[in-house]
């Protein structure tokens, strides 16, 4: 499958939302209904081109499709390399999914929209690089890309501290990505020495096995890069900040798809490129996915802004996508992958229903709530299945990536696995806790007694959600099964070395036993 | 002896322009538009221009006792010349009426300048270049203390001059002990002298060799060599400090490369530690200083001071995988700081330069055009891709890793994160503050959104596409052999 | 005769001397002096060295530093006066408008 | 085993009249709506016994859904199984909750929320019924944890009083610590069988499989089980929530808090028997803290004056008495008692509903007294359930406790059986302390409440009716040997094999005339103090004994002081020092440094172009010095 | 010691004290006799090294042209007659000075430096060949100088014309 040449579908996907961008920039600044129109129809075009890629996917395949080889920069190897497989398929569906809702969500925009808008479009693209990328530099590239659309949308369209969150979101992000640049060159410049080829495909690097102290350095430089991303603890700290000061829609974004790049690096570049460093430091990975759990979860517990306390629920949930990555076997990886996209909806859910409370009351402190399902029983009643999904409740999606992520690190270690599994507690204390002081209890605060329902359009942006939400908690085998073959290949690479520590156990077999059956 | 006249087509055609101009002035009244001179130096530039792109079709040979080699190596720097002569003059028709500076003199002056440069770069005798750099030099302090108006414009003219001409006499000193120990300034010959006999050089001739290194610092503006670089600079009229830090900055590196870098590389172990720790202060003081300013004219002056220790990790790196990166992280570099710069000329109310932060405020949305180039620009700057800042950084970086300098390349990263703070407040003024002043209007500056225009769409191209100009940048500093 | 290196020597004081002008003169005119007399230790220098290695190229070399000199004595004056008619004083410590 | 379509649309049939309600409940109208949820129900219940009836004396019945989770060799499907075990869990679920459903539709007419309240209800029909039918261990916890969330709803339905809210929460959060063993267990089961390459949760499986694991696994899998089963079940240490949770409207204590979801522990380990079986230590500790939990519910419920308290206390303490029979080894027995219970606690609490129902929402029995004449209906049966829970001989709680106490007692287990038979007469005092505080003497609800007194409408009479004539004729089933024998172990057999007895009959009869004689005791005790005419039943009696018992040991206290503290401050340390002041200061720290550098340098530039030069100079000077420096 | 030797060295200690006269004398005039003196000494120097021709062109365009420009300059702005000390500074700058002679003397003072001139034809620093030399292999640089005077010319002009 890594025949095919030229551009294709996948460049198109990516010059989709960059077209309507570019249609916005001529349109008049001051019809914003025909910028949100023109803006919708973009990334709607782009959702429904990724669905039918998703059509042409063949979900059987662990390999790479659709590639898209162009020469780049021939001198050095570089390439504009486009791929898709299990791994990225469903990532690429979730950015695609939310970011017409998200800009559904945006119509409380009033201020500088086309830009807004533009800059909407631009991450939109960005994002999509770099989960579709699989040469190493284009892949920075499109990492550093979606950095500016989003440090402008938190810097302009932000809260009082929003220039503060904005470059702590930048610096924080390219304090690893520098490094990780380095060490993308260092990669490559060793795979040319050792292979006369010069290249920075992904795919050809997997190939190259450095001793065990050199990758141990490259492994460092990219987890750094991902786990500031991610954000594992204790690089987290700029998690909060972007969020509570972004607009709805940038948090939205920001929580459902770029918390997801950092998990996904790990798991496409960082993991399988230097697997026994990787396997080497796994311990401690493990235990600030964990110490990232529990924290997260006391932290977000003491929150006074909803939206902080989403923030931080998201620092807890991403450490269990982590956790289940460096279960590195199948139930581990398949569930953290699972649970990104479980994350990527549910917390996007949350922030929008935070938005669409913030849009009416001008307020996210918790205490200025309470009681809100006399005024609004919609919105509660959501609120409600998006809260449980984020606490994993089972038949709800939330259930199935958590159990299969804990699964699958028990299997590996599990005393961390167990204080982990206290974080699933500790989701229901703060979650719930939130819950009962917004929506139940008395009607007092006046302010809340005028409060509107839901109206049609904000339905429209949280049924679909809902709707996967519950899909994907009682029905997820679909996901899964195209899931599989990508997982086991990306197994495959990085268990398939001699030195496999005895503690971590090789299971990739794809077929289940029926026995009894 | 045979008079080869060819080589010299494009600085002659600079230098008869700057003449035409010169003269053409003189009939001008006071009071008359003095338009035709720009159009005369951007006509004679594109002359030039083209001369340079049809010399780079035929045969590259040197004239003079090849004393003078225009080979492909001076066409691109040639070329870099034109370009930011071209978009210095551009943006500097309205700045210069507007500050009362004498228009005839600044082009003519600006177009002997780049006759200098030109000269530098294709120099391959230490005399040659010495006078070719003279030339530039002198040029240089004039239009630096060319707002007369302005004490700063003076100060910052004396400054430069003064430490100018205390740096030519340690360059000079070095060529006397060149010539000294070689028996010449040829660079063939003095090359030929270092490869006949290995190890057995005087101690003059090395001493020389740092004496002339001191020189080149000083005019690239490295640590502890680069205290003139943000006065001057922040005093200098704001075109001429575009051009100091793309074309001066440039001249500078391509006489160091051909001279220190090339033909003296026989000597880069004798210098390769304290060139180390020159790069990497230099790049680490101009980010760090650059972080407290207040002006953006002189956070620009630190900026171009690290973009100097940048530019110094290829030289650090040596020969063989220097050049490609240096030539096309200079070609980069151009295009974005001369956007820079061409913005910053916009924004003037009066005679009054509005160069601050605060005056920025706000412009993302009252000059869209101007804040939206200059977002990318500073973006470029500190390496984002994909623009041709990152491109650049990315070869600088990459020859570093492959030369075995790892740690030049980490430092070199860890100091674009450093520089992103002060790069993105720009961006922060523009967009996420409010007030400020206004900056100039397409009507009222149209020249200056031209030369913006064609800065980014360098920045964008060499950033989206830059094979072509990384072929261009590794076949040039192939010409050398 | 006397050997070389005296020469050599007796120009690298005095290229230093001129670096004591620069350094520690509060008036413009004299470190530019200092500065001239820089360049003539150097222009010693290199009549020495053509003497020595009977190369007339050296000499020809100091015709092109004296035109330097002058030139720059020239331009360095005029942004002396230049700078004297904003400030009305050659000290270069009071000139500190463009610091930090 | 027998393959059936059928099975699936036993649970589907609630969750669908649920989804209908949820989406169109406002369009159809309170009563069609709850008639709807009722109805579905009721078709579940149909459908329950017509399996019941299908089901073949050995046999097991599956319907395969669909794969649910696939990864790797893991997998899960979507299945549903009913055997003699499933089949008697059916006919409660179905049952008990066609009653209740039936019941709510006139104790909820009033309230506005009606719809949300039968959306809940069979939401929770369709959560309960996945957790008996689930042919795995992980659907059984989606049932488990399906039906935790039906609870929090429910207990926080009437949402506007924070208490119930909190109390929600409470029930949620307690049920979570223990599915934390819960799940811990399911992992190291999961993973100790696929190291020896098995890949299963499925009962029939695992049953099969169980002799793959050692002895210490299956403790500890079976211990780690069991402290879900105390999350769920009520047990101690995790009872706290399920008295609280009597908050919720009073069909949903009978419905959820008595007479099912809280049984899903018994249930568990019933339907883990297997491992259970293997795990004598496991056993022991349960039989304890069974023991413990009866004889310590009950001696709070002893005290309380909240009607449904006292049922709340004791449907903890007879869930005591079932992990009682568990520990035995007694799963049938057990379940037995699960099956009984189900009916009198059931009858019980809707009794209650319908005395606070009359009462205007009084639950304090201080507050009233003498209803016997206003709501005769409701009298009798609720004197003929608190009977069956009394033990008195030939009532459902006679047959299953006396056969818990029998088996514990022929185990050999004295104490546990000393500490059963206490509780069994404390059971009768507060019951009949209930019986008689409520319904005789005096009556002394205050005017306005008195005026409205009545009987309540027939919809809510006749399913305690139904429900007490279960409460005397269900335990017939499991007659002691010495009587008809039991029906019920030979129902049970498949599952749990044929029930050994040990000990002589007449043994067993003077056990039973023991307890008997103690539940005599209670009662007439109670009778003294309470129902005698002249006691004074809402007088305070003092003592430190009383006091403890009325403040139900200030275990809440305790707990609050010992665990929930400590915790909210360790996390306010993290979120207001650690976070903010740490991690972030590090963060800032590093910002102010590299400012602070970066101005302190500004100070080298000074301005001063003699500066610059001898700043050279040094520059030139170190270069040079270097150069010489190399040469020496 | 010789005659030549003698005269270098008398030459050598006259140059020195006029060079330190030219930094170190408070009085600008002053300074520019000193600087006159230093470079008609140099001058000398030129003719004991065969350079005749450099010789005339050092005083013509040094102490002619050069400093007559200097001593207009002083004259023309008329500063303040003495100048200010500042003890501190004074001493530091001299004593870095001074640290630059101590190592640039040793980079010069090597003995494999040749010991003994070439022997000097006729020719050597005569103005022919100094013409030749201008006109031939050097010709490029001397237009590149013509270029540069231009410039200075024109600098000269803009800076220092007073405005109108």
């Amino acid at each position: 499958m890594m025949s095919a040449q030229g551009f294709g579908d996948l460049t198109l996907l990516l010059a989709i939302p960059v077209i309507g961008a570019a249609l916005l920039l001529f349109l008049p600044r001051r019809q914003s209904c025909a910028l949100f129109t023109v803006a919708l129809l973009a990334s709607a075009a782009a959702f429904l081109w990724s669905l039918k890629i998703f059509n042409r996917f063949d979900g059987g395949s662990g390999a790479m499709q659709l590639v898209e080889r162009v020469a780049w920069m021939p001198a050095v190897g570089i390439q504009y390399l486009l791929g898709i497989d299990g791994i990225s398929i469903f990532l690429v569906l979730l950015t695609t999914f939310l970011m017409p809702l998200a800009l559904l969500a945006s119509w409380s925009v009033r201020d500088k929209v086309k830009e807004y808008l533009i800059f909407m479009l631009l991450l939109e693209t960005g994002m999509l690089g770099a989960f579709l990328a699989l040469d190493l530099v284009l892949f920075y590239v499109f990492w550093e890309v979606m950095l500016v659309p989003m440090y402008f949308l938190i810097g302009v369209w932000g809260g009082t501290r929003r220039i503060y969150a904005a470059l702590k979101f930048v610096l924080f992000t390219m304090a690893g990505s520098l490094l990780m640049l380095v060490a993308i060159i260092y990669l490559a410049t060793r795979h040319a020495q050792m292979t006369q080829a010069l290249t920075f495909d992904v795919m050809q690097l997997y190939e190259l096995h450095l001793p065990v102290e050199q990758q141990f350095w490259l492994f460092l430089a990219f987890a750094l890069s991902f786990a500031i991303k991610v954000p594992l603890f204790p690089f987290h700290t700029w998690l909060p900040d972007a969020h509570v000061e972004a607009p709805t829609a940038g948090s939205v974004i920001l929580a459902g798809v770029l918390l997801k790049l950092g998990t996904y690096g790990f798991l496409r570049f960082a993991l399988p490129l230097f697997p026994d460093a990787a396997i080497a430091l796994m311990p401690y990975l493990i235990a600030l996915s964990v110490i990232g759990i529990v924290y997260g979860a006391l932290v977000a517990m003491m929150q006074t802004d909803i939206k902080k306390l989403v923030a931080y629920s998201s620092v807890s949930h991403l450490g269990f996508v982590m956790l289940g990555l460096c279960a590195l076997n199948m139930q581990g990886v398949q569930g953290s992958l699972y649970q990104m996209l479980n994350h990527g909806l549910s917390t996007g859910a949350l922030f929008l229903l935070v938005g669409m409370i913030y849009d009416r009351r001008h307020t996210r402190l918790i205490s200025e709530f309470g009681g809100l399902w006399k005024q609004m029983p919609l919105f509660s009643a959501l609120l409600l299945v998006v809260t449980f999904s984020s606490i994993g409740l089972p038949g709800l999606n939330g259930f199935v990536g958590e159990f299969l992520i804990l699964l699958g690190a028990f299997r590996v270690t599990p005393a961390w696995t167990a204080v982990a599994a206290s974080g699933v507690i500790l989701g229901a204390v703060y979650m719930l806790w939130m819950f009962r002081r917004v929506i139940f209890g008395p009607l007092n605060n006046p302010e809340n007694q005028k409060l509107q329902d839901l109206n049609s359009r904000e339905l429209i942006i949280l049924t679909p959600i809902i709707f996967l939400i519950v899909l994907m908690g009682v029905y997820p085998q679909p996901f899964l099964s195209r899931m599989q073959p990508a997982v086991e290949a990306n197994l495959k690479r990085i268990l398939a070395m001699p030195a496999a520590p005895a503690a971590v156990q090789i299971e990739v077999s794809g077929e289940p036993k029926n026995d009894g059956r | 002896m045979d008079v080869n006249l060819v080589p010299l087509l494009p600085a002659v055609q600079v230098l008869v322009t700057a003449l035409v101009v010169t003269l053409r002035d003189l009939f001008i009244k006071d009071g008359e538009s003095r338009g035709v001179l720009a159009f005369y130096s951007l006509v004679g530039l594109g002359l030039a221009a083209a001369e340079v792109f049809f010399l780079l079709g035929g045969r590259q040979e040197g004239a003079f006792n090849d004393s003078y080699m225009l080979d492909r190596f001076a066409l691109f720097f040639a070329l870099i010349f034109i370009l930011a002569a071209a978009l210095t003059i551009l943006s500097a028709i309205d700045y210069v009426r507007q500050t009362g500076m004498r228009e005839g003199e600044f082009y003519a002056l600006i177009l002997f300048a780049t006759v200098g440069m030109i000269v530098m770069a294709a120099a391959n005798d230490l005399m040659v270049f010495f006078l070719g750099l003279e030339t530039m030099s002198i040029a240089v302090y004039v239009l630096t203390g060319m707002w007369r108006s302005n004490g700063r414009s003076s100060e910052a003219a004396m400054k430069y001059f003064l430490m100018g001409a205390f740096a030519t006499g340690f360059l000079l000193y070095g060529i006397a002990l060149i010539y000294g120990a070689t028996g010449s300034t040829n660079l063939a010959q003095i090359s030929a002298y270092l490869l006949d006999q290995p190890s057995e050089w005087p101690v003059y001739l090395i001493g020389g060799g740092f004496l002339l290194l001191i020189g080149f610092a000083f005019k690239v503006g490295a640590v502890p060599f680069h205290f003139w670089v943000p006065d001057v600079y922040e005093g200098a009229p704001t075109p001429v400090t575009g051009f100091m830090s793309v074309a001066v900055k440039a001249a500078a590196f391509a006489a160091w490369a051909r001279i220190l870098l090339y033909k003296l590389s026989p000597l880069d172990n004798d210098w390769v530690f304290p060139l180390w720790i020159i790069a990497i202060a230099t790049m680490t003081l101009g980010n760090l200083l650059a972080i407290t300013q207040h002006s953006i004219k002189r956070m620009l002056a630190y900026s171009s001071i690290a973009h100097a220790g940048y530019l110094l990790i290829p030289i650090v790196v040596g020969v063989e995988w220097g050049g490609l990166p240096l030539l096309f992280y200079l070609l980069a570099y151009s295009f974005m700081t001369l956007g820079a710069f061409a913005v910053l000329t916009s924004m003037t109310e009066g005679d009054e330069s509005k160069d601050g932060y605060s005056d920025f405020a706000g412009l993302g949305f009252k000059r869209p055009f101007l804040a939206l180039a200059m977002a990318l620009f500073m973006l470029s700057l500190a390496g984002f891709p994909p623009l041709a800042g990152f491109t650049g950084k990315f070869y600088v970086f990459r020859s570093a890793v492959l030369s075995g300098h790892l740690n030049l390349a980490i430092i070199g990263v860890l100091n674009s994160l450093l520089s992103v703070i002060f790069y993105l407040r720009v961006i922060v003024a523009m967009y996420m503050e409010e007030g400020g002043a206004a900056g100039k209007s397409f009507r009222q500056a149209p020249f200056v959104y031209i030369a913006v225009a064609i800065a980014l769409l360098g920045t964008i191209y060499l950033g989206i596409l830059p094979a072509d100009a990384l072929d261009w940048s590794r076949r040039a500093f192939g010409s050398l052999e | 005769m006397i050997a070389l290196h005296n020469y050599l020597i007796l120009s690298a004081v005095i290229f230093s001397i001129g670096v004591i002008g620069v350094l520690i003169r509060r008036n413009l005119i004299v470190v530019l002096m200092s500065i001239e007399l820089m360049l003539n230790a150097v222009n010693l220098t290199f009549i020495a060295f053509s003497r020595y290695l009977g190369s007339t190229d050296g000499q020809v070399i100091v015709f092109f530093v004296m035109a330097v000199a002058a030139a720059e004595a020239v331009i360095g004056l005029a942004i002396i006066i230049s700078v004297y008619r904003h400030r009305q004083s050659l000290d270069p410590q009071e000139m500190q408008l463009l610091k930090w | 085993m027998m393959s059936s379509d059928l099975l699936r649309w036993i649970p589907l049939i609630p969750l669908l009249a649920s989804a209908i309600n949820l989406f169109f409940g406002r369009a159809i109208g309170k009563r069609p709506a709850g008639a709807l949820a009722s109805a579905a129900v009721g078709a579940s219940f149909a459908l329950a016994f017509y399996v019941f009836w299908q089901l073949p004396a050995s046999g097991v019945m599956r319907d395969l859904v669909y794969t649910w989770i696939q990864s790797g060799s893991f997998q899960i499907n979507l299945s549903f199984q009913v055997d003699a075990l499933t089949a008697v869990m059916l006919l409660i679920v179905t049952g008990i909750g066609l009653l209740i459903h039936i019941y709510s539709l006139g104790y909820m007419a009033h309230d506005a929320d009606m719809v949300r309240f039968f959306v809940y209800l069979n939401l929770f029909i369709f959560f309960m019924l996945v957790l008996v039918m689930g042919d795995n261990l992980l659907l059984l916890f989606v049932g488990w944890e399906g039906v935790g969330l039906c609870s929090y709803l429910l207990i926080g339905f009437w949402y506007h009083d924070p208490n119930n809210a909190i109390a929600g929460n409470k029930a949620f959060i307690v049920n979570r610590i223990g599915d934390l063993g819960f799940i811990l267990g399911i992992f190291i089961l999961v993973a100790e069988l696929a190291r020896q390459g098995v890949w299963t949760l499925d009962f029939a499986e695992l049953a099969k499989q169980v002799k793959l694991l050692s002895p210490a696994t299956i403790t500890l899998v079976t211990f780690l089980l069991f402290i879900g089963a105390t999350g769920k079940s009520a047990q101690l240490p995790l009872f706290v929530w399920l008295p609280d949770a009597m908050a919720g409207p009073t069909p949903v204590s009978a419905l959820i808090h008595a007479a099912t979801m809280v049984t899903a522990g018994v249930y568990m380990t019933a339907r883990l028997h297997f491992l259970f079986a293997l795990a004598p230590a496991t056993l022991a500790l349960i039989a304890v803290v069974g023991a413990a939990t009866a004889f310590f519910a009950a001696t709070i419920a002893l005290t309380q004056n909240d009607i449904k308290k006292v049922l709340a206390y004791s449907t903890v303490s007879q869930l005591g008495y079932m992990f009682l029979a568990v520990g035995m080894g007694a799963f049938g027995a057990a379940i037995f008692h699960v099956f009984t219970h189900a009916f009198f606690k059931a009858c019980l609490f809707l009794g209650s509903g319908s005395v606070i129902h009359a009462l205007g929402g009084e639950q304090d029995m201080r507050k009233m007294g003498g209803l016997k004449s206003h709501m005769p209906r409701t009298y009798w049966t609720y004197v003929v359930a608190t009977l069956a829970i009394a033990g008195a001989p030939f009532t459902a709680g006679f047959f299953s406790k006396d056969l818990i106490l029998w088996q514990t007692f022929s185990h050999g287990a004295i104490a546990l059986w000393g500490v059963g038979l206490v509780t069994a007469g404390m059971t009768a005092f507060y019951m009949f302390r209930q019986l008689f505080m409520v319904f005789h003497g005096e009556c002394r609800a205050d005017e306005h409440a008195k005026a409205h007194l009545h009987e309540s409408p027939a919809v809510m009479t006749w399913p305690l009716m139904i429900l007490a004539a279960g409460s005397i004729f269900t335990g017939w089933l499991g007659a002691p040997e010495y009587l008809w024998g039991s029906r019920w172990d030979h129902w049970l057999e498949p599952i749990f094999g044929k029930v050994a007895h040990h000990g002589a009959v007449s043994t067993e009869l003077l056990v039973t005339g023991l307890t008997l004689a103690v539940v005599a005791a209670g009662i007439y005790l109670a009778y003294l103090m309470y129902g005698k005419p002249g006691a004074q039943p809402a007088s305070v009696p003092s003592g430190l004994l009383h006091k403890i018992s009325l403040n139900k040991y200030y275990v809440d206290e305790i707990y609050d002081f010992a665990l929930v503290r400590p915790f909210t401050l360790v996390a306010k340390f993290f979120a207001s020092i650690v976070d903010p002041w740490v991690i972030d200061g590090a963060v800032n720290g590093v910002a102010a440094t590299t400012r602070g550098l970066s101005t302190i340098w500004r100070g080298l530039q000074s301005g001063n172009v003699q500066h610059y030069a001898a700043m050279f100079v040094t520059g030139a000077l170190a270069l040079l010095a270097y150069y010489l420096g190399q040469l020496s | 010691m010789d005659t030549a030797s003698f005269i270098f060295y008398l030459l050598a200690t006259l140059l020195v004290i006029a060079s330190l006269l030219v930094v170190f004398l408070r009085n600008v005039v002053h300074c520019a006799m000193a600087l006159v003196t230093a470079l008609l000494l140099i001058a000398v120097m030129f003719v004991t090294l065969h350079a005749p021709m450099l010789c005339v062109l050092q005083v013509m365009v040094y102490a002619g042209a050069i400093m007559v420009l200097f001593l207009f300059v002083i004259m023309f702005l008329n500063p303040g007659a003495l100048e200010q000390q500042r003890g501190l500074w004074w001493g530091f700058g001299t004593l870095l000075a001074m640290m630059l002679a101590g190592v640039l003397v040793p980079l010069v003072a090597t003995s494999d430096l040749p010991a003994d001139p070439v022997a000097a034809t006729e020719l050597f620093g005569s103005p022919e060949m100094l013409a030749k030399s201008l006109f031939s292999d050097y010709v490029l640089p001397f237009e590149i100088a013509s270029v540069l005077l231009l410039v200075a010319i024109i600098g000269a002009v803009v800076l220092a014309k007073r405005e109108n």
